[in-house]
């Protein structure tokens, strides 16, 4: 294992550390328990949007931390979900008095924990809702699986509600917002290389020299087939077309009943992509894969879309949702209704994503 | 003679030691089917356990087992953090106010930690997780006790049982957790957290043998 | 070789397609000859930047085009200085009549077709400035080699540069700007991987599972030394110092002497850092290292100058300017006065860079 | 008899298939002491090259090369696109109408592209470049040529000077381009462009012999 770190358990504290000097006066850190939060938290009368997750996947989630996004973002050690302690504090830290919004990527661990960190916030008189990203769909079914995993939908979601908050929604408004961004998100991601967990200290899989993991999670979880590896533009027609030719999607997830005070089961559904739908199309880097190949598979994203009469009217490129140095990349589209592009263009101010400020 | 706090306390330690020397052997199960944590996961948490240990004399067992509980909710995180959290916690809210235990405690215990991971993870018996060790144990436990065995022997039959359930993860495909990701792939590999699921229970069995508990 | 490609003969030219489509409305892309533009160029009466250099640097130097920064950036093939038809048509195309002013990293090839694009150019009568960038003190003189290579200070150069001659400096007070940001820039960097150019097919170099290459260049040319792995902490140190105890550096450089009419040799110093400087501190990634680590580095780089007397008042933790895949780093530090950090913080509206507007 | 209009075209024609063959080969050389392209470099701006010789019949010698110039100027980049560029440029500009070709007019071309090559790049002889191959084969085809020599074996000489200059890089540390970056580590890696440069001069040694020049 090379990588430019000191000691593995030490990994997360450094950087939070590194950041918290990088991006003074954007965002603060706190270490114990560690979560990153506004530098002008807590904002009053505002929605605070909480997320967080295992570190590795930079700049996701403390990246995304500022104004017209996140309020805090809870750090989990490399690849595993945070725990409801960080996820509390973080909480009280920036409640601004109008409800907390938990956005959870689908991974049990990620969950369990913030459904734990809902109940002990609730406990502390704060209204608080989670809602589930859920987006990946190279994991087919939810009755034989944990359900699909939350990829890149969650960097669309946590801008638009961010977006959406800052406008001043109520806390049912932005769930609602931030519920319909992940349905209407699908993801299909791939990897050429595995990544190395610092704390394993080496590649959690390996992979011959032409083969690649098709459909792989942003944890270095090995995807559900590998394959010989293709052209740049087969490689993006086979993730467009399992994202645009993926048809409704539904499962119970568990969500908090205000009215009846308690979980309750819910069914959702997402409905399948269809033509003349305009989408907000996101190519994502998974860390260690150059812009050049990005932009290579966004040139052919775009002429699938179009002949798919898919209408691509914001994108995204770049590397936003890592998997440490992995090579590979995931595709996400998200149909947009002019509300959720409206809240796309509001501005922005976070280390990862900036603009119109 | 029943299990004294100090007692306890030996085992938890015992169970501290033998997840620090399986660090490296789960986090590989882990990596097979999963994200390669699972090790430095559980490691973390009875570290942080073990530390406060010595603190942790003057108390009740149920108490005890209640910090080990809220101690592995917030170091440990993952899907095995509140999962084995909430296991001790349960397990700690049967045994509140004990000074003792009789080897009847150890199922009231063990039937509460069971229900507590079912609760929290709601996964079947067959999902190729954790439950697929805890469940078997538990009725083993269950069993031996019913039949006048005394603890040691009785943790012996659960601990083997706990074994064969994790043995049995092996051929079956993952409904539950990341390596549900897998679908067929996960076939042929271990769980990690029924692994350490029996680890923990085989320790527990070692240090009753140990104590002629 | 595992790359997101199709043909390599075609990177350059589908990765422009790519970021005309993703950037649209930012910039604009001319195939042939190749370089990308300011959607809004020609600005009249505005001195046009423009930089260039191989592929493979990505976001630099295309995306580094757009309000605020350069007017123009002409794409190589991977690791190939740009010909001099692209930067003539380039020039012709953003030329506000202001005057061009072409920004050159020190390298054999970039400075040769540099000098005849700027031959071209003024034939054509416009005027122009060629200004260097030479800022890696790993290349230790300039007698011996063909000089310090041009690295990191380039962003900063064009950041700054942009920024003054989007206020509407003229020609010869963007050049001094330009100048002024080299002459106080200095870099360093290492690599704990090599890069695969597409062309080549496999690494450039192979390094041992515990080397790193010190001093390397941007094109994945070895370094100056091979070394053992060590601690982030420790290399990143080493590069700080390298960089803080750098002496005094002289060279001889050829500039355009607009009243001669001539190119001439001009000696230009850099003075080395001393206590109490104000600094803009760069920890760039080669392309193939998590943010993650980048954090690590400036949590240490910042307290490295600390106890050397610098002040770090701005910062950039990124990887803006990369080696394709390559993992690995570099530290830059330029010393700046009011102006410079104004300029700095002047808004920019690039693919890349990005504050204020 | 004097090379014709079509032996020229010819020669270039080879010079374009031998580069293609090396493409590998420069850029491994340049791989181990720069920035493993100048194969890739050479070729594109030689195919480039290829595909215009076709329509080049027509015109002049000092056309043609002039031609080929400026297609490796607006193809090639890098270091070696200028210089090559600069030396055929130089070449075509010294033979500027020409029909055909006395043996002396070779000389005439080799002195103006390696004028051109030193004027664009300022190396000195040893400084590990293209100059270190090109300057001996100029000064060997001078003293052949002046002793009475046909073409084909004063460029027999030349050739043969210029491989030596080639591998008379080896040995030496790097005091121009990319290669001079790694000091001391230059040593024993044969320079790419001074590879290049004996590949074409080889080239047209043979094409000469061929054509009976
Ligand atoms: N829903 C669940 N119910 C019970 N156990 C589960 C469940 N999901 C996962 N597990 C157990 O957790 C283990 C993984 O733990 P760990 O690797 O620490 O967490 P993560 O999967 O979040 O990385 C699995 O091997 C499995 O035994
Ligand atoms: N100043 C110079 N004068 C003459 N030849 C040079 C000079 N600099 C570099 N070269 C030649 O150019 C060759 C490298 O060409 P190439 O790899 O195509 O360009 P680059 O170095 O820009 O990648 C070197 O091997 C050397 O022979
Ligand atoms: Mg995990
Ligand atoms: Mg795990
Ligand atoms: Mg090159
Ligand atoms: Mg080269």
């Amino acid at each position: 294992m090379k990588k430019l770190i000191n000691k593995p358990e030490n990994v997360v504290k450094e950087e939070l550390e590194g950041m918290a000097l990088s991006y003074a006066g954007m965002i603060k850190v706190n270490l114990e328990p560690k979560f990153v939060y506004r530098a002008d938290a807590p904002v009053q009368g505002k929605v605070a949007l909480i997320s967080g997750g295992g570190s590795g996947h930079e700049p996701m989630h403390g990246g995304f931390v500022g104004k017209g996004m996140l309020d805090a973002a809870c750090a989990g050690e490399v690849f595993t979900s945070p725990t409801p302690d960080q996820m509390l504090e973080a909480a009280k830290k920036v409640n601004g008095g109008a409800g907390i919004l938990y956005i959870v990527k689908n991974y049990t661990g990620d969950v369990m924990n913030f459904e734990m960190a809902a109940d002990l916030a609730r406990a502390e008189g704060m209204k608080v809702q989670n809602i589930l990203i859920d987006d990946d769909v190279a994991v087919k079914d939810s009755l034989w699986t944990a359900g699909r995993r939350g990829v890149g939908a969650t960097v669309i979601a946590e801008k638009i509600a961010g977006a959406g908050a800052e406008k001043g929604y109520d806390l049912g408004k932005v769930a609602d917002l931030c519920r319909k961004v992940n349905a209407n998100g699908r993801s299909m991601g791939l990897a050429l290389t595995s990544c190395t967990v610092p704390a394993a200290g080496k590649p959690t899989f390996e992979l011959g020299d032409d083969e690649i993991e098709m459909g792989i999670g942003i944890h270095g979880e090995p995807g559900r087939t590998r394959m010989k590896i293709k052209s740049a533009d087969e490689l993006t027609e086979m993730m467009a077309l399992s994202i645009i030719e993926d048809g409704d999607y539904s499962r119970t997830v568990h969500e908090w009943d205000d009215k009846k005070g308690d979980w309750v089961d819910v069914t959702l559904v997402n409905k399948a992509l269809k033509e003349g739908d305009q989408v907000i199309a996101f190519v994502n880097g998974m860390g260690g894969t150059p812009n050049i190949e990005l932009q290579i598979i966004y040139r052919k994203l775009h002429e699938v879309c179009g002949k798919k009469g898919l209408k691509i009217v914001r994108n995204l490129v770049g590397s936003y949702i890592t998997s440490l140095e992995m090579q590979g990349c995931s595709i996400t589209l998200v149909r947009a209704d002019q509300e959720m592009v409206e809240l796309w263009d509001a501005p922005v101010k976070t280390p990862g994503l900036r603009w119109g400020i | 003679m029943p299990a004294t706090i100090g007692d306890v306390v030996k085992c938890l330690a015992k169970m501290c030691d033998v997840l620090h020397e399986n660090k490296e052997y789960l986090t590989e199960l882990d990596s097979a089917i999963g994200d390669a944590d699972h090790g430095t996961n559980m490691d973390r948490g009875f570290q942080a356990i073990a530390k406060k240990l010595p603190d942790l004399g003057d108390t009740d067992i149920g108490a005890i087992l209640k910090t080990c509980g809220m101690t592995l909710i917030t170091t440990v995180g993952g899907a095995s953090g509140p999962l084995y959290g909430t296991a001790f916690m349960q397990a700690g809210t049967a045994l509140a106010g004990k000074q003792e235990l009789e080897p009847g405690d150890l199922l009231v215990a063990g039937e509460a930690a069971l229900k507590g991971i079912l609760m929290r993870g709601k996964a079947n018996l067959g999902d190729k997780t954790m439950v697929d060790a805890v469940t078997p144990a538990v009725d083993a436990l269950r069993q031996a006790l019913a039949g006048g065995a005394k603890a040691a022997d009785a943790l012996e039959q659960a601990s083997i049982a706990a074994e064969t359930g994790m043995k049995g993860t092996i051929p079956i495909q993952a409904r539950k957790g990341r390596a549900s990701y897998l679908g067929e792939r996960s076939i042929g590999h271990q769980d990690p957290g029924a692994t350490s699921s029996f680890l923990l229970i085989r320790t527990m069995a070692e240090a009753a043998r140990e104590i002629g508990f």
